[in-house]
């Protein structure tokens, strides 16, 4: 079991529990959380090059790092993992984005101790659904990634945070009802006595009746978390009362679960009831794009404009995988990994400001340019990454979504592909609204001219994420063929392409 | 006149021999050695438990007086289910026990807490209408004596008051609706019945006896409708006698209404008693939750989590089948131990402080770290989060219910279900709130709970922790269901 | 035995309702102590004798002791209960008209058991009870018997344990 | 040809952005200031040498029977969609994307030469610098693309280097909201270009230039500067349409609108006045030279496709006539001298699109192709000539509004004369360049239509009028209190960049463009129509620079009165004919008052609404309930019977009736 | 008039609505339990009747008869036991006093 490196994405992390279950001061809660996370970003680099070794030597299987160890017999529940490129892309935005978040919260107060304790946890979830194949854990660690989050925001959120955290829990939790039940039913209307992906896909078993009534609950259930219109509420109020780490890492990470799950467990395995229902979802979807870029227009805590404007990215995340063909999914799996180091950045920025500012309102706030030129720079990359920029992220991704999204040549695709289009004018209006008002301009407030630049941590932080977005946003052939390469023939054969 | 046919009940005739030994111990022993009585009691009830698991364990289904009695394994593991609850309920209650109140009473809990599990047990192996009435009397009526322990607490006393009026009438419900099935089928014998109801076409009558039996058995489970002395009793009777009403004898029920229903019944399934089966369940959850709500006394807050949870194991049931009848049996087991785990902290803050409203526990985390996280882990569990054990548990269930043949109608029974889990987890991470996230500074003051209540917690959160994760116990009770199953069908 | 019965069954209803409905409790217990005489004359007239005497001896004998004992010890004697409220009483009503009729329903779906006519008995000993309660096999009530001393005891520890002063 | 010196001239500016951006606030003003000026020189030398290889090196690579072809020097994969559709970054070197090399490496450097005396001691110098490197990067990236989706690329970095420019005072709200503008109205325009590319390349299957336009690479097979039969099929897009025209029709549109918005046609040109907030070089080199003829580069890069649609042809026609005379009745009327300039550049990049609108080989072998290059040009060099005397202008009086300046000719000697030749550019006199552009252009309009024709020959009397409106209230007219600080010419570093302008504005009207630059690559022989066009446009010329002059060589009243005598047309012209107004009103009215806020509205209220509402059920159905927790014990039995009753009756009830 | 099995039964079974009626009326626990009686008895004679009836061979139903009188009468006594505990600690025999816990 231990031969297996992808075991390590959990041990590692159970590893550090301990080690901060024994630290006893804050350095050395800091160094356990930093060791522990540089470990999973060594992990993950690792795996990414023995992977494209391994692919390279002709390793043609759907999935590379095969481990299956019977947990459950009786039920055939199995502890499988398995990753291809996607699962490695989402491992490497995690592992970077729970580095990135330790730094951010270097000075978090009260309780550090329970903080990365409850962090750590959400990180195992996340990685544990990450290389999961097998249904039942895949769910687990969905759920495990889930719960920390009520303690993460209710403890040490800001402003509603009680309400936020159980808005947040329950909306989530709603949708992993609908997703439960879904999955008890692919296992059952497979009839395969497996829980495991891809011996179900490619049974391909699933009677379609079953499947219409079976995809749109899997759809919702992982929809919910990825922020769809009009499941998306708990979003703007539930990013905004987190703290900083929290909130990257649920929105770099957690958010992308949705988008994963979306596609490998809904579409991936109910082809059929992809292609006859995926109108409704692409209605759904689309609305979600613009509605959330609009909405971020006119909202003045910058907290919930990040969290507004991930609702329209992740939205486009979801939309791209309707569009059921390669270049999309590609496309929209490029977008949760640029959407995930993006989102991150601007929430350790908007924490960074507002441990500063002590606000979040973009009223009481002006020039910081001037003031903290560090972080309005690393802002104001945020932004441009986030409205699209070439050289960024955020370009890449859109651009393969959309020239995805129009191969598909349904008018409703098309209608829907130019109205989502559109988003990139609405996210230039509220990026560059936020940038004028709180960057640019005069300084507001007197008292913040004080303040000072980032620390060293912060700066860490910050320049990790660019670097990254950055890199994807100037090489972005690499990602996408390390994506692309694993949308093997089968996952479309019965959507006909 | 084949007297050795006691010796199939390996189980109970240990039960009543440990029974025995602590009645003599308590009557005849000095009074300094009656400070050792519960130690005696728990080694002597804990060597019971283990006897259970190795050498009184059946290997096969075993029948006695003439099939009045049964036993196989999944009986015997049930049973042991509920030894392991009620030794974790004894040594839990030591400290109840030794508070000077209590403390001349202490013999009589233990025996009348054996006696009832007596009871259990027989309700559970009876295939004889009239042993399981007995069984279920033996574990209902000392109950009422034991509700009404708290002799200087009126609620007490009111609660055993109103237990004791319901069990009584429901039991003449219940004997109501069994004179019926007699009149139709001439015999108490479950097997005899179970092929008479297979014969006869569904009569009217054979249905409202049937609605009669699940309302009296319903009423020991706290079904909605027949739930509503619950909370009241919950509420006032004694912690650590809540927490054993709440688990085992909720445990036990629940599993000799699967017996009844399947065994018994189990020809007009689906004619019939499915359909019963989802408006109760419906009715359960739903009904449960709601009220749970707005609770903020915690163990009427836990009496109504506990009727929804009702709900929940009664979707066991609904798979008429081996796996939803060890997802049953496993839902059981571990709602034992979270169950226990919330009572076990309940227990020793009431006892340290007399404290039972949730706005007291608000920053208990502050006061009481370690209390308040099994607390919270409790909680955690009965909402059934990952990865501990109350997520296995409801997924099993709900793969259970759902294992019979597919049907849209069963679908959406589970939906219900677990859209009502979001219900539950609100007004569970309300308590994980108070302790957690609260402001405010603590009402109760740091204190050192028992060694038994630490004990107790610790095996608890054990259990919460272990056995969804290690996959053995789930295993283990779903083999031996699938391999030997019941007295005849569900295997 | 016409006659017998007639007077038995009415004796039954007539009592039946006056132990629900008299507002003094003494006289209620005694209209209980009534019916449960007519109940055991059923029994007799069923051949059932030693189970007539077994309701004479628990219930009358015991029972309903227990009850004026307890009466007597929660009541001024003679005082009369409040009248029940015309709700209450109709609710009742309600309740009692509602299950007798759904069983009634119920019961009227049988009608080849109901309208049976008593058949001939083979001759019931005290013996063959004595020997049905100690036998093990089919018919046998062997564990029952044993079971019910369980809860006997049980009952006994309790009501002791509840009753105790302190 | 080696690609080493393409990817210098593609890499340097690049890593004079990284080095100046990252490490520039370690370095002193010099420094930064110099390391910006010899990268870009170095661009330039090489730019220099690409375009002098490319053009008369004769090499079989670049020339073939006297047509020039188009040649890939890389074309390095970036990002693969799917099949053939794959985003590269190449260098795709052909006449117009040599000659804008020339054009832009040429004004950056001057602009960077310039700007070591206009921003001195400036905060953010470096800042500075390091933009100006981006942007310079940015619109080389461009020019060269190889595919119309490296085009797009750029086209948004030279945007967001637009952007940052144009906010480079970024204390200053009128900067940023300038900025603002730009780059969302630009973006609004991308948005059209971005369909368009997708419409185009999802039926042609392919995002190069070389396939679209059906010119063959040079080391290709076949030397065929027609489109093959089946681009032709692929393009008509087997005759689906949408709304009445062919989606090629559509396409090309949309692809146009992307220039619309950067190259400033109505009714997308509302950035470009306010984009003056930038500092005076930033917009001689990206508000008049080099990034708002992009528009006109892009028609000129997709030109056989556009020669297939008359339809979209028209359209750019349309537009740009529309564009040319709007724009030069609102230079007019205005106060700020670098708002004249940006009308005056809109007019002109007009005049680019109207001839490239009216280019038709049938009729004139691509004349207007050729004209709309050739006056890309010169005008780019009298642009960025005028602009960085009006720099220098404002360097010395610290005033944007010619009510500031007036008989300045005394004081800044150098700064007159380079202005006036620039004024006389533009106003087509020969032999100033601007003369020999736009009579091409003239003459393109007249042998395709007369009504184009007289059209633009107005306009350009237009031109000549404001420029020299312009001209005398600067030089003449009244000479206001300068104070102690009497204006004077500008050091060497300003000056010299203005000198040099100069002299190519004077000579660059002589250079053979034709032989050069073409449609298909073939020469085409420039002859000057003098008897139809070129006399006539002279003496409009000369006419409207006499009224100019009669108008506002001295002070006098005249001016006033003609303003109240054309009353409304003159306050609407002034105010630029209230097109920010309404896009005020259309943004702030009704997209964010009417679509915004109710829909954050919606989103709090009805959407959030009904999960709080759901929440809010659930807890009154739970106090619904509670009587039936009545904490007696009989009427939970009654609840109990009824429940019985309830279950058997029902049950009952349905399974047997 | 021979005397059918119904003729037992409707007796028994108004007995039992007469008890229920009781039961859910009387304020008095004791009274309740009185009722209660009612109700045990009326399922005492079903069995009986039904058992002579129907199945003269067999003893079930009057053996379970037979339990079930000691079965009531350790109910009775336990509950008379508990309502007198009560009645000690509030001097009132009253369902309606007794409900204070509730919600």
């Amino acid at each position: 079991m231990f031969s297996n490196p992808l075991i390590y994405f959990v041990v590692i992390p159970v590893i550090m529990l301990l080690g901060i279950y024994l630290s006893r001061n804050m350095a050395q809660i800091r160094t356990v959380a930093v060791a522990g996370s540089l470990a999973l970003l060594g992990l993950s680099a690792w795996l990414l090059v023995d992977y494209l070794g391994l692919r390279a030597a002709g390793a043609d299987a759907p999935m590379l790092y095969r481990g299956d160890w019977t947990w459950f017999s009786a039920m055939n529940i199995k502890l499988s993992v398995g990753v291809d490129g996607i699962s490695i892309a989402m491992l490497l935005l995690s592992s970077i984005i729970l580095l990135t978040g330790s730094f951010a919260s270097w000075k978090i107060n009260p309780l550090p101790k329970e903080f990365f304790l409850w962090l750590i946890l959400l990180s195992i979830g996340v990685f544990g659904f990450f290389i999961s194949i097998d249904l039942f854990t895949m769910f687990m660690f969905y759920e495990v990634a889930l719960i920390p989050m009520y303690l993460l925001i209710g403890i040490w959120g800001t402003g509603r945070k009680e309400y936020s955290a159980m808005k947040l829990t329950l909306m989530l939790m709603g949708g992993s009802a609908f997703l439960m039940l879904s999955l008890i039913g692919i296992y059952y209307n497979a009839g395969l006595h497996s829980w495991n992906l891809l011996e179900i896909a490619q049974a391909d078993s699933i009677d379609h009746t079953w499947q219409m009534f079976l995809f749109p609950m899997a759809f919702v259930g992982f929809g919910v978390l990825g922020a769809m219109f009009p499941f998306h509420t708990w979003s703007p109020d539930g990013h905004a009362c987190a703290p900083t780490a929290v909130s990257m890492l649920h929105a770099g990470v957690l958010m992308k679960l949705g988008g994963y799950g979306c596609f490998r467990v809904a579409i991936y395995l109910m082809p059929y009831a992809a292609n006859e229902l995926a109108w409704i979802f692409l209605i759904l979807t689309g609305i979600s794009v613009v509605y959330g870029a609009f909405s971020a227009c006119v909202q003045t805590d910058l907290k919930y404009i990040n969290a507004y404007s991930s609702v329209s990215h992740c939205g486009l995340v979801l939309f791209a995988i309707l569009m059921l063909n390669t270049t999309a999914m590609t496309g929209a799996i490029m977008q949760m990994l640029s959407h995930g180091l993006m989102t991150a950045l601007f929430f350790a920025l908007i924490g960074m400001i507002y441990g500063r500012t002590h606000t979040r309102d973009i009223r009481q706030m002006g020039g910081l340019m001037k003031i903290m030129p560090y972080l309005a720079v690393c802002y104001m990359i945020a932004g441009f990454a986030s409205l699209g920029l070439p050289g960024l992220s955020g370009f890449v991704a859109e651009m393969t979504i959309f020239v995805g999204s129009f191969e598909n040549t349904h008018t409703l695709n098309r209608v829907f592909t130019i109205i989502a289009c559109c988003s990139i004018v609405i996210t230039a209006v509220y990026i560059l609204r936020v940038v004028g008002k709180l960057l640019l301009g005069p300084v507001y407030d007197k008292h913040h001219e004080e303040l000072t630049d980032a620390t060293w941590w912060e700066r860490t932080s910050t320049v990790t994420l660019i670097i990254c977005v950055a890199a994807i946003g100037c090489f972005p052939n690499f990602f996408a063929n390390l994506i692309r390469t694993t949308f093997s023939p089968e996952i479309f054969k019965v959507l006909g392409m | 006149m084949d007297y050795s046919q006691f010796l199939v009940m390996k189980q109970e005739i240990g039960l009543l021999v440990v029974f025995l030994l602590v009645f003599l111990y308590d009557t005849f022993m000095s009074k300094r050695a009656l400070n050792s009585l519960q130690g005696v009691s728990i080694i002597f009830f804990g060597l019971l438990t283990v006897c259970g698991f190795c050498c009184a364990c059946p290997t096969a289904t075993e029948t006695a007086f003439a099939g009045m009695y049964v036993t196989s394994p999944v009986i015997a593991c049930i049973k042991n289910i509920l030894n392991v609850g009620v030794l974790i309920v004894l040594v839990q209650s030591i400290n109840w026990n030794n508070s000077e109140a209590q403390v001349v009473r202490r013999g009589e809990f233990l025996e009348l807490v054996l006696v009832t599990l007596f009871g259990m047990y027989l309700m559970i192996s009876a295939r004889h209408f009239l042993l399981f009435i007995i069984g279920l009397e033996a574990a209902s009526l000392p109950l009422a004596a034991l509700v009404a322990f708290e002799k200087n607490k009126y609620e007490s006393h009111e609660a055993a008051i109103k237990y004791i009026l319901t069990a009584v009438f429901s039991s003449a419900i219940f004997m109501m609706g069994l004179s019926y099935v007699y009149m139709l089928c001439g015999s108490l014998y479950f097997g005899e019945i179970a092929a008479q109801v297979a014969t006869q076409q569904v009569s009217v009558l054979l249905i409202v006896a049937l609605a009669f039996v699940v309302a009296g058995v319903g009423f020991k489970l706290s079904l909605v409708p027949f739930h509503l002395w619950t909370a009241d009793v919950y509420q006032g009777a004694p912690t650590s006698v809540t927490s054993y009403l709440s688990v085992i004898s909720k445990g036990s029920a629940a599993f000799a209404f699967l017996v009844i229903l399947t065994q018994v019944f189990g020809a007009v399934y689906s004619q019939v008693w499915e359909w019963m089966l989802y408006a109760l369940i419906i009715l359960t959850i739903t009904v449960g939750n709601l009220f749970a709500l707005r609770q903020t006394n915690m163990k009427r807050f836990l009496a109504f989590s506990s009727i929804s949870q009702a709900g929940y194991i009664m979707l066991g049931i609904v798979g008429n089948n081996a796996m939803g009848m060890a997802s049953l049996m496993f839902y059981i087991l571990v709602y034992i131990f979270s169950n226990l785990a919330a009572f076990g902290v309940i227990q020793s803050i009431e006892n340290a402080t007399g404290k039972l409203d949730m706005t007291d526990y608000r920053g208990l985390y502050k006061s009481n770290p370690k209390l308040s996280f099994v607390m919270m882990l409790a909680m955690f569990s009965l909402a059934g989060i990952p990865p501990f054990a109350g997520f296995f548990s409801k997924f099993f269930i709900f793969a259970g219910a759902l294992s019979g043949p597919t049907s849209i109608a069963l679908y959406v029974l589970v939906l219900i279900a677990l859209i009502n889990t979001i219900i539950s987890l609100y007004y569970y991470l309300l308590v994980v709130k108070a302790m957690f996230l609260s402001n405010d500074e603590p009402v109760i003051p740091t204190f050192k709970s028992a060694c038994s209540e630490r004990i107790g917690m610790w095996v608890t959160v054990a259990g919460i922790v272990c056995l969804g994760i290690v996959s053995c116990f789930y295993n283990e009770i779903l083999t031996i269901c699938q391999q030997y199953g019941l007295l005849g069908g569900l295997a | 035995m016409e006659i017998m019965y007639t007077i038995v069954a009415l004796a039954i209803i007539i009592f039946s309702i006056l132990t629900v409905t008299t507002r003094k409790i003494l006289r209620s217990a005694t209209y209980l102590l009534f019916t449960l005489f007519a109940a055991a004359i059923i029994y007799f007239m069923m051949d059932y004798e030693f189970l007539g005497g077994v309701q004479i001896a628990v219930y009358a004998g015991g029972i309903v002791v227990l009850f004026v004992f307890s009466i007597l010890l929660t009541t001024s004697p003679g005082s009369n209960s409040e009248k029940l409220t015309n709700r209450r009483v109709w609710w009742g009503i309600l309740a009692a008209v509602c299950t007798a009729g759904v069983t009634g329903w119920a019961l009227l779906s049988r009608c080849a058991e109901i309208f049976a006519t008593k058949p001939a008995m083979a001759d019931y000993t005290m013996q063959d009870l004595g020997e049905d309660m100690l036998s093990t096999g089919h018919g046998g009530y062997l564990l029952p018997f044993e079971a019910i001393s369980v809860l006997l005891l049980a009952c006994i520890i309790g009501a002791v344990a509840v009753a105790r002063k302190r | 040809m080696e690609p080493i010196i393409p990817i210098l001239i593609l890499c340097l500016p690049l890593l004079g952005f990284l080095v100046l951006g990252l490490l520039g606030p370690k370095m002193s003003h010099k420094a930064a200031g110099w390391y910006g000026v010899l990268s870009i020189g170095t661009v330039m030398v090489l730019a220099y040498i690409t375009a002098i290889t490319y053009f008369f090196s004769g090499a079989p690579e670049f020339i073939l029977d006297g047509t020039r072809l188009q040649y890939v020097v890389f074309n390095q994969d970036w990002l693969n969609f799917y099949k053939d559709l794959t985003i590269r970054i190449g260098f795709l070197l052909d006449p117009i994307s040599a000659l804008m090399l020339v054009v832009i490496t040429t004004i950056s450097f001057c602009v960077h030469l310039y700007s070591l005396g206009y921003m001195e001691g400036e905060k953010g110098f470096q800042r500075y610098y390091a933009f100006l490197q981006l942007f310079s990067f940015s619109m080389l990236g461009l020019v060269v693309a190889t595919n119309i989706f490296q085009m797009y690329i750029f086209w948004e970095l030279v945007g967001a280097s637009s952007y940052l420019l144009i906010g480079f005072y970024y204390q200053r709200p009128s900067a940023v909201s300038a900025s603002k503008k730009a780059f969302i109205v630009t973006r609004f325009a991308d948005l059209g270009f971005l369909i368009g590319i997708l419409i185009l390349s999802y039926y042609t299957g392919t995002f190069n230039f070389t396939d679209l336009t059906g010119s063959v690479l040079a080391n290709g097979s076949s030397v065929n500067n027609l489109i093959t039969p089946g681009v032709v099929a692929s393009l008509k897009f087997g005759g689906a349409s949408f709304m009445g025209c062919s989606l090629l029709t559509w396409a090309l549109v949309l692809i146009f609108m992307g220039g619309m918005g950067k190259s400033a046609m109505l009714p997308l040109h509302i950035w470009l006045p306010d984009a003056m907030e930038g500092p005076t070089p930033v917009s001689a080199l990206i508000h008049a030279a080099t990034m708002v003829v992009a528009g006109v580069y892009l028609v000129a890069r997709l030109f056989p496709l556009y020669l297939m649609e008359e339809a979209a042809l028209l359209f750019i026609t349309v537009v740009g006539a529309i564009t040319a005379f709007y724009a030069a009745v609102v230079a007019c009327t205005q106060v700020d001298i670098k708002r004249v300039l940006a009308f005056s550049t809109i007019s002109q990049i007009a005049f680019m699109m109207v001839s490239l609108g009216v280019a038709r080989p049938e009729i004139h072998e691509g004349l207007g192709y050729m004209a709309s290059m050739f006056h890309l040009f010169t005008h780019a060099m009298f642009k960025a000539l005028l602009f960085l005397g009006a720099g220098a202008l404002i360097h010395a009086v610290h005033s944007n509004d010619y009510t500031a300046m007036g008989g300045l000719r005394k004081y800044m000697p150098i700064t007159h004369i380079t202005f006036l030749i620039g004024c006389l550019a533009i106003a087509g006199i020969p032999p100033f360049s601007g003369f020999f552009s736009k009579d091409e252009i003239l003459s393109a309009c007249y042998e395709n239509n007369f009504i184009w024709g007289a059209w633009m020959s107005m306009v350009a009397g237009l031109t000549a009028f404001y420029m020299f409106r312009l001209y005398y209230l600067i030089f003449w007219w009244d000479e206001p209190d300068y104070g102690h600080h009497k204006p004077h010419d500008a050091p060497w570093p300003m000056s010299l960049p203005l000198i040099f302008l100069a002299l190519v504005s004077c000579v660059a009207g002589f250079i053979p463009f034709g032989e050069f630059v073409t449609w298909n690559g073939e020469p085409y022989h420039i002859h000057i129509n003098w008897v139809g066009v070129a006399i006539p446009s002279i003496v409009i010329a000369v006419l409207a620079i006499a009224l100019a002059t009669f108008m506002y060589r001295k002070k006098n009243p005249l001016p006033d009165k003609v303003a109240k005598a054309t009353g409304a047309l003159w306050t609407a012209a002034h105010h630029r004919f209230y097109w920010d107004e309404i896009y005020m009103f259309i943004t702030h009215k009704i997209i964010f008052n009417l679509i915004c806020k109710p829909i954050a509205w919606f989103d709090r209220h009805i959407i959030d609404g009904t999960m709080d509402g759901l929440a809010w059920c659930a807890q009154r159905l739970s106090i619904t309930i509670r009587p039936l927790q009545s904490g007696n014990v009989q009427s939970y039995v009654y609840v109990y019977l009824f429940g019985a009753l309830l279950l058997g009756g029902v049950t009952a009830a349905v399974v047997l009736l | 008039m021979e005397i059918k099995l119904l003729y037992y039964l409707v007796p028994s079974l108004i007995m039992f609505c007469c008890g229920l009626y009781g039961f859910l009326t009387r304020k008095n626990m004791i009274a309740m339990l009185i009722s209660l009686e009612l109700m045990l008895n009326a399922v005492d004679i079903n069995f009986t009747v039904i058992n002579r009836y129907i199945f003269p061979d067999s003893k079930e139903g009057m053996i379970f008869t037979l339990f079930a009188i000691a079965i009531a009468a350790a109910e009775t006594a336990l509950a008379i036991a508990i309502i007198i505990n009560l009645y000690r600690v509030t001097k009132k025999v009253e369902t309606d006093e007794a409900s204070q816990l509730k919600g």
